[in-house]
């Protein structure tokens, strides 16, 4: 079990906080009324800084002198390995709540799985992103209450992006024979027992929210491959530009 | 007679308590006018926090590093909570922000015009956290004496944060201006973009201004325009010299005899154009605000209804 | 007795006239099944040529040249061109292109599956260019001798286009495989993704492919799913040596007694998949091109309402 | 008369051809119907053809050894010079048919003068772009009559388009001291005279299409200083991606 397998673990990882914080992100002064303006940067925040620690590890580790800044700014897109549910675009207030939704109950069983990793740099983010996790849990819950329960219109959109996001949830669960190597040895978290856990606690939110269970559908994952969809190009061109066009600079 | 009586009276009684320096509070009885110059204030002050999250807004996505994007994200959130601090001051007066925003969107009440500027580089939000905040810091730190409670306890809240926003954007320009020459030359660049705009913060000289003196005499305002002003030159001069910058205005220049730094004119008819609604961004900052509103409806009707159907269940 | 009698003799003229290769033209009787194969092999082939627009025009505002950036907007606009033709070329069968796209929209009509998968780098759009109209011509060649009139005229004059579209797609990935170790590596890696999708194209194997002997015998198809695709495969590995790029599949050899390349397996669990609508862009193809549709609605009303206006000042 | 002077006229006129190029090219896949996503890429291959006319031109004449795509895809955006007309966001149908009325209405008159340049490379450019502009007004009037006196919503959107943008046509007829200079010796067109060509044409055509010409205001210009709207640096972090991401490559 190198250091090699943990850095890209903690890559992925940092990926995923990276990119789902930069969607976030994309809501500042745009959210339905100030308070929830508020509320998402702060989720963002969260996301960014897990994306940090988990990146800045992984730097470290690696020991080949790069920075978290490194590894967000000077990727290319095949390089990445966010799961792909992190990098849709932000669609309508429905998208975001229930993409939020799923990734937050799957965050915070991974995380309280994580808590008890043999790596302990990556069990502290793990404790941090805990808590995290539950704050962020019972706000999307609530919204998918409010917006599923709420109008017909609200009803329809949350439906839809639930319809929509479905088929990206498989990849949550996915153990590739690097995470499984990582687990034999305590690193890593079986995302299999995570589902056990997180299928449950969706499929009673969307009844307790009116709305139905998507057609099971799978859309292949590839975000541990570096192959994403057309959507992750056009956030690092935005995320990556001012490094790109003064390359090598301090900020 | 009567009538009147007590109404001059209670003025009376009144100016005696804002000489006194003592706090008016939401319950104690105010002029009209007073209530009316400050809700003006108020929910001017609260919009300005607000319309200012789209110029910085604008750069989160691209910050330049990790830390920098974590920094501003902070940055625009606590403005935004300012925001919401100073609108439920301004409720305290009897008005709703609904109303405030209405009048804001029908363009009957203003935002701070400095962010009808573009921020066009990474280095315009470090001068905007520099200068604009450094304006806003010496308005609010002179508010934080203003006769109103509830506004006076938000500014004092406010300035903390303020000042620590400030420190942050001067950071962001000294790490251009001592670092390669293309990044001390968008240091330059936002300085001198930004340089003017920020004069204009403070508003029209004292002679122009309507309504200071009455906002004078009630110490919502504890000093004039042009005293601010000048405050603020004289405090970020020194600063441009430690960042190693060319100042922004060749008439600037310490004048003994005065013991404070002169300046050249300012351009007051791209002041007045601005404040009309001809300014670079005017359009653009109200129209997203109204879109978020418009884009937001389907989610607050969702929420009421919500709330409706779960008072119904619990009624039952 | 006597009408299905002049059904068997419609039918054994018809099938004559195709034997002796005749061109079935839109006035011509033709069997209700002969038909109906077309109008699905041609809208499935406009439809293709639409929705093909959207992995390409994801590259145009990103294109690395300016000379670039104009081949590939020809190339699209070529495209679109491409789909008009077979849409006026279904349309002389009886059907309109709005039922044709109605039946897109709601899934029942299908496109070309390579173009449920994402262009993810600029050497995607040199790998589509090259393989996607490479495998289309060798489709479109044999389509030109296809016995329905409009279908062949549309055929011959749409493969001049693509093969210049395919020449322009090699030339990218030609600059790319000679430039930096970067650009060599982009070029591999988008050969490595659209091989298979590629060789997929042509459809399933010939003893699965169910429809394909009715269409031998119209002499709509002119040759088997897998006679096309060993040609596609035949001309397409000597390309990637003159490339000096690795081949896509370690199975790919040339067998001197077939005088073919042999080729590993294709994995048709990943083709039915993807013709399913589970391939990694089918949902966001659809609703891309649906959401064009609907946000001109207004323009198309209004296109209604101007003609319907200035019609009646003219009869007025 | 320095020949820098003509540097900087071609570089501003390749600028807007470039800018509105990018934007018009932003509709490919997404037009109301097929002919018209046919037809707006066209006259995006003209912008971009002919920004590439203008800017391989500015770079041949500065003799810096540098290319039209050093141009396009290495200058930040304080340093492009477009008018702020060409840089706006496309917004919807009605925003890019008007934009596109009120500029080439500019165009056709702007190219029938500069044929008279001194300048031969200059005046052979404005050759082509005048068939094309004469072409694309065409195709843009029949577009404003047809919204503007369509039904009640394209006459909505369209009025609303015209308000947005009046404020900007203004810096289309500014003469600073650098294109008077060149008026002067007969290489640059006078805007002022365009403008009293552009002006009746285009209060005739708002008028046919049932609109009212907006409350006059103007906005401050700045393109040709490089002090540009928002929209343009996002802009140019998707076009100039690949080549800031891989820098000093044939591509």
């Amino acid at each position: 079990m190198s250091k090699q397998t943990i850095v890209e673990y903690a890559t992925r990882l940092g990926d995923d906080a990276l990119i789902l914080g930069h969607r976030l992100s994309e809501w500042c002064s745009n959210g339905p009324f100030l308070e929830e303006d508020i509320a998402t940067i702060n989720t963002s925040l969260d996301y960014i800084g897990r994306a940090r620690m988990f990146l800045s590890y992984a730097a470290e580790l690696e020991g080949a002198g790069r920075t978290e800044d490194d590894l967000a700014y000077t990727r290319d897109c095949r390089d990445f390995k966010n799961l792909l549910i992190n990098e849709l675009p932000r669609g309508d207030f429905a998208f975001t709540t229930v993409r939020q939704f799923l990734v937050d109950a799957f965050n915070l069983f991974f995380f309280e799985a994580l808590v008890g990793s043999t790596d302990t740099q990556l069990a502290a983010i793990a404790a941090k992103s805990v808590k995290e996790s539950r704050y962020h849990l019972r706000r999307s819950r609530d919204w998918m209450l409010r917006l599923g329960d709420g109008t017909e219109e609200s009803h329809r959109r949350t439906q839809t992006a639930l319809d929509d996001l479905w088929g990206y949830t498989d990849e949550l669960f996915h153990m590739d024979p690097l995470e499984s190597e990582l687990l034999d040895t305590g690193v890593a978290v079986d995302r299999a027992a995570v589902r056990l856990r997180w299928e449950p606690l969706v499929t009673e939110l969307i009844d307790a929210a009116t709305l139905q269970l998507p057609q099971p559908y799978t859309l292949p994952g590839g975000g541990r491959q570096g192959v994403h969809t057309e959507h992750l190009g056009h956030l690092l061109a935005e995320l990556q530009f001012v490094q790109r066009a003064y390359p090598g600079l301090q900020w | 007679m009567a009538q009147r009586q007590t109404e001059q009276d209670l003025e009376r009684r009144f100016q005696a308590r804002v000489d006194a320096e003592e706090k008016i509070e939401p319950k104690d009885w105010m002029p009209a006018a007073y209530r009316k110059t400050l809700i003006r204030q108020i929910s001017q002050h609260a919009h300005s926090e607000v319309v200012g999250m789209q110029p910085e807004g604008n750069w989160i996505t691209r910050a330049p590093s990790l830390r920098r994007k974590a920094v501003l994200l902070a940055k625009v959130q606590d403005e935004a909570g300012h925001g919401l601090y100073l609108y439920s001051a301004a409720e305290t007066l009897g008005t709703t922000r609904e109303e405030l925003v209405e009048a804001l969107h029908r363009g009957k009440a203003k935002y701070s015009s400095i962010f009808n500027y573009p921020t066009l580089t990474w280095a315009d939000i470090g001068a905007v956290g520099w200068l604009v905040d450094g304006a806003a810091i010496i308005n609010q730190v002179a508010l934080q004496r203003t006769s109103y409670g509830p506004y006076a306890r938000a500014m004092i809240r406010i300035c903390k944060e303020e000042s620590f926003h400030q420190r942050q954007g001067y950071e962001i320009m000294l790490a251009l201006a001592k670092g390669s020459a293309q990044q001390k030359a968008m240091a330059q660049d936002a300085l001198n973009r930004f340089w003017w705009p920020s004069l204009m913060m403070f508003g029209p000289n004292d002679d122009e201004s309507p309504n200071s003196a009455q906002s004078m005499k009630w110490k919502i305002k504890r000093k004039s325009n042009d005293q601010l002003r000048q405050e603020f030159v004289d405090q970020t001069v020194p600063q441009i010299e430690v960042l190693g910058l060319e100042l922004p205005d060749p008439k600037l220049r310490w004048n003994e005899a005065r013991g404070h730094y002169d300046f050249g004119a300012i351009d007051w008819e791209e002041f007045y154009r601005v404040i009309k609604g001809n300014g670079p961004c005017n359009r653009q900052r109200l129209q997203h605000h109204i879109k978020a509103e418009r884009d937001g409806d389907w989610v607050r009707e969702a929420m009421r209804a919500y709330e409706d159907k779960r008072r119904g269940r619990e009624a039952a």
